[in-house]
């Protein structure tokens, strides 16, 4: 789960992380009177769960009032990659010294949280990796003993060297950066840029925290902080319904078990020249309800021009998974043809239940998806 | 023969007297695996079936039963305190079928396994099936057969899917592995592949991997070191679009890499096959296989 | 630095473990009053820095308002093993069903933090030691992972064999006991007893914190928590001005740099006959004002009779030293003999220039600590 | 030849810049030491007395001057850190002079010294001096000599009044080794004692304890098992009043255990002569001592 740039913020906060103020206004008015509360000049910065504001003119310095007025109104309602802007965050302009980059991230190879961090701060990570690897310092912390006091100053001075009292603040973010990862059970945590003033003072101006969402069972808080209108309708009910699911844009509705068969089978559709609506996977389960919701998700879509399970009877037998599509198909009108396989326990059983059916049969998953292709026309 | 397991495996199963947990105990009993023990904190004393012994803690299965391998079927919030549970107790495998267990509890476990000499298959997994040998976790038996092929998968009804196909053909397996889903694993497609490329009774074997991380690129730098059986793979998730979780917690195609055209190129560079649907598998791994 | 109880239980608080509500009193009024508030019947106990109190009659059941005046008036005031009590907590009584033993001290032996637990609960842990040492429960905690769930639950389940939802209960107790010892760097934590009420709820009824003297320099709240009425008045002077001091009954005061040559000095006056005032290390300064500021302390008890001083002149020289508490003699009027030794780098120096000096010099330990008895009379 | 240290010996100082560090850092050269390097962050670049190189990290002291040995004298608040920058950086001796050292602090040190093989002196003590090898500390030169007593102590001037003693009857010693008086130290007794047993160029050993603990009962009969070279011994706290902490941290007797009168017992047990003053430390040892 993503969170916007302002509630990242207000986590680095909570962990002692040197944030400038800020507010979120939704309207013109809301910006400028923030802009009077927090003095000028101020950045109105568009908050959208996507990266590139700035490129996209969505990220904007204000020296008056005018100023502000004119961006926040050009900002709010731009769309950004998809994204349409509802909210801007007034915080004070910081004159910039230097900016750096300190993130950290689950790493697959360590199996360790890997701290990243980089004199190139400002500019999107991965664009550094690709242009400038040797510019990426990366640490992978060992979790017994956590981020220790020598392993983050050695980073800060290679990123300020000779600059001991800027390392030591750098130091000490990538400390409380790590203990915010943890805490919060971060999949991502990036800030970017890390500043220094002039004066020498680091702060933390611009961040990004995405959540585990294995984890969050723990924060029960995390749901509030969800941009309920940011998320796409059919995803979010999927969210709700339990169903792991992502929409596409093709006109082949896609029920399958198992997230791998899932992905086979998106992949098959495309292989026989179809464009696959969706990515879902309904679980092990042969339970009817289910079903109804997974498919009343998918017929939302009015794109889809047929529904195709795709399903391996292990565990579950086919002939009770037979049912239970029977059962849901009975509960609610479906005007697209619905392709059926059903491999595995009890094949045989499962087919001759369907075969008393209007749906349409398959023996292999390459019959199911050219039949279902075929029908979407 | 088989990779992991052998004649001596003798489980405990953490969360029997759970629904699924009890489900597939009785599954892999019925396939002759060795359960001897059980455990659930509280249900000390009661037995499952009026056969196995449950016990509060796995060290007293260890201790009553000589259990050495650990199935868990218990909820995510307890599932890193259950695999430590049993590391700590002396099993030497652990199989974590649990899914959802939060990434940051699955860093701190994996240095204590580490520490312990512990192997962890899973979390968010299927377990491993070795025809006639023994069942931990949830492969489904009737699929299976003996034979000389070993498979190994992040995924699960991908690698029934697959599993079914090799039975069909005739192709009998040594060991059907699922390594599961998740970006933080305990045995990944390297350890599988020394152990089948090590194991005299499995004679090909077959990957199937899947978008996200690098795993497959490394298996196959591997494997073309040091390979010499016949190889076949896949890789699902050719049409994911990136950023986006496709179920698995680990399946996301992020800041450009772990996309399957990637991994595919790092396969083909090596030398495997990699089949397009996967119904081209058998047959490619027929076609390459000097039998 | 010790504590007393309902600060510990402040601390056990913070840190979720549960702790029944309860607040301290310094007059019979307040304990009425508290009483009043928590409602009949109440615990009125005693709030001194020692075990004990309950065999002393310093903790009391109180069914009545009658019994809460009564037993307040007898226990504030009361003296327990040296120490006066001054404030008594009121809590309410609950009903017991069972009580345990939850604590964790520094081991050395496996330089880890040791929890102990016994279904002993109530008693001293040392009289247990003694008796029944079987029943206490060990385990040295690894600080790489932490108490981890399956171990507390382990020795929970050993206390409360058959009864998971207690033995849950003591295990969470031990996790947060963990958490608040290191957060408090404490070098003990107990909860003594933690009890079962009828109905199976836990309850951590009484309690002792120690803080790690090294420690406090990061807890600048812990000088709050110190009771000063508690303290030897001459040991809070001596920590106050930095000297490491303890009060002791004899005659002789012994200032010493370092603290086993201070320890060696006292056993040695004790081998020739005398009494050792006091512990003193004056470290490896020859800084006039800390000899001033431990003579004035030592002095202040009328008991003393002669000052030793005796001192090793390693990287300090001995003419240093000389000069210095020669210095701290003349600050200041002494009318008890004072034998000094110096021995160490430069000590032909350092005695030539006590030679000019009323001050009675020796070579060794053993000639000094003699004439000191000697002058002690 | 001495324990721990040898001509091979390159120490880097943590916190040289500082009053402490600088001073005792002039004594060590004095002596003979070889200080390659300094360590504090923000003076990398400095040099020390125009002599030696400063870094920010022990890391570049290892890379650029080969120390393989440090000597800390940080504040109390940076010195578990600085113990663990030393071993991370490859230094398999680390000596630790810093007081007050927060015990949680070490508790959490200890394991990670133990993964890298490195040994700790200390903190909270004087440190070590192997005459006419290297001194490394601030134990005072003037009071040793070379020659074939092993001393090892948990004391600082207790220590140097023994040294002095022995030094005056004409015993040299090969290492003269402060452990430190906090509960948790790097380097105790049991590990001076094996050393000094193993060493050749020891002849006889002095062991000087005080209240706290258990180590000198462990040493003891580590000894009675182990060693055949004369041992004498000493225990300083006979006087002192159970609970209270005799200014090392370590020092006190608690619940009845750590007491003078134990120790004396279990070495006594041991067939260890226990001194009662230490002006009888260096006769008692002549008398069992047959050269």
């Amino acid at each position: 789960m993503n969170i916007h740039e302002y509630q990242a913020k207000e986590i680095f906060a909570r962990h002692g992380l040197p944030v400038p103020p800020g507010e979120v206004a939704t309207t013109v008015g809301e910006a400028v009177a923030l802009a009077g509360k927090f003095g000028l000049p101020v950045m109105v910065k568009s908050q959208v769960l996507t990266g590139g504001r700035g490129k996209a003119g969505g990220v904007k310095f204000c020296k008056t009032i005018d100023d502000v007025k004119e961006n926040a109104s050009k900002i709010l309602g731009m769309d950004i990659k998809g994204h349409t802007v509802r909210k801007v965050l007034v915080t004070p302009a910081l004159d910039i010294a230097s900016e750096f980059y300190v993130g950290m991230l689950i790493d697959r190879t360590s199996q360790r949280v890997l701290l990243m961090c980089s004199a190139e701060g400002g500019m999107e990570i991965e664009q550094v990796a690709k242009d400038k690897p040797e510019a990426i310092l990366k640490l992978p912390i060992d979790p017994r003993f956590g981020l220790l006091d020598h392993e983050a100053l050695e980073l800060g001075l290679k990123m300020c060297p000779g600059e001991v009292k800027k390392a030591r603040q750098l130091a000490t973010a990538m400390q409380k950066l790590y203990a915010a990862f943890l805490a919060a059970d971060a999949s991502l945590a990036e800030i970017n840029p890390f500043i220094f003033t002039p004066d020498g003072i680091g702060h933390a101006i611009d961040g990004k925290v995405s959540f585990d969402d294995n984890a969050m069972y723990r924060h029960a808080d995390y749901e509030a902080l969800r941009d309920l209108e940011a998320e796409d309708p059919s995803e979010r009910q999927a969210r709700e319904a339990n169903l792991s699911f992502v929409k596409l844009e093709g006109n082949v509705g896609c029920l399958v078990n198992g997230a791998g068969l899932a992905m086979a089978t998106m992949d098959l559709v495309k292989y026989y020249g179809g464009q696959p609506a969706n990515f879902l996977d309904i679980g092990g389960s042969s339970n009817p309800e289910k079903v109804v919701n997974a498919l009343k998700i998918i017929l939302q879509d009015k794109a889809v021009k047929v529904i195709l399970f795709n399903i391996f009877g292990g565990i579950t037998r086919c002939d009770d998974v037979a049912n239970g599509i029977i059962k849901a198909t009975e509960m609610m009108t479906i005007d697209v043809p619905i392709v059926v396989r059903l491999t595995g326990t009890n094949e045989a059983e499962g087919r001759a239940l369907l075969a008393k059916t209007k749906l349409h049969p398959a023996e292999t998953m390459d019959e199911a998806v050219q039949k279902a292709i075929a029908l979407a026309g | 023969m088989a990779i992991f397991v052998d004649k001596d495996t003798r489980v405990v199963v953490q969360g029997i007297t759970g629904r699924d947990g009890g489900f597939h105990t009785s599954e892999m009993m019925a396939y002759g695996t060795k359960v001897v023990a059980g455990c659930t904190p509280g249900r000390g004393g009661q037995k499952f079936q009026d056969k196995v012994p449950v016990f509060d803690t796995v060290r007293e299965a260890v201790a009553n039963e000589g259990a050495n391998t650990s199935v868990i079927f218990v909820p995510p919030a307890g599932a890193a305190g259950a695999i430590m549970e049993a590391a700590d107790a002396g099993c030497k495998l652990v199989v974590c079928i649990t899914e959802g267990v939060p990434t940051v509890d699955m860093v701190r476990v994996m240095p204590y396994l580490k520490e312990r000499g512990v192997r962890l298959v899973g979390p968010n997994c299927p377990g491993l099936l070795a025809p006639g040998i023994a069942k931990l976790g949830i492969l489904p038996a009737s699929i299976v057969k003996e034979g000389p092929v070993g498979l190994v998968s992040r995924s699960g009804t991908l690698t029934y899917e697959v599993v079914y196909q090799l039975t069909a053909a005739g192709l009998g397996q040594t060991t059907c592995l699922g390594i599961g889903g998740d970006p933080i694993i305990g045995t990944n497609f390297l350890d599988a592949i020394e152990a089948f490329n090590a194991d005299p009774a499995t004679e090909a074997f077959v990957m199937i991997g899947e978008i996200g991380g690098d795993a497959e690129e490394k298996a196959a730098a591997y494997i073309k070191a040091h390979v010499k059986k016949p190889v076949v793979s896949f890789i699902a998730g050719q049409t994911a679009p990136p950023g986006k979780r496709m179920g698995h917690a680990g399946a996301i195609v992020s800041g450009g890499t772990g996309t399957a055209a990637e991994k595919k190129r790092a396969l083909n560079d090596a030398g495997i096959p990699v089949a397009e649907r996967p119904m081209d598998i058998v047959p490619q791994l027929k076609s390459i296989w000097k039998r």
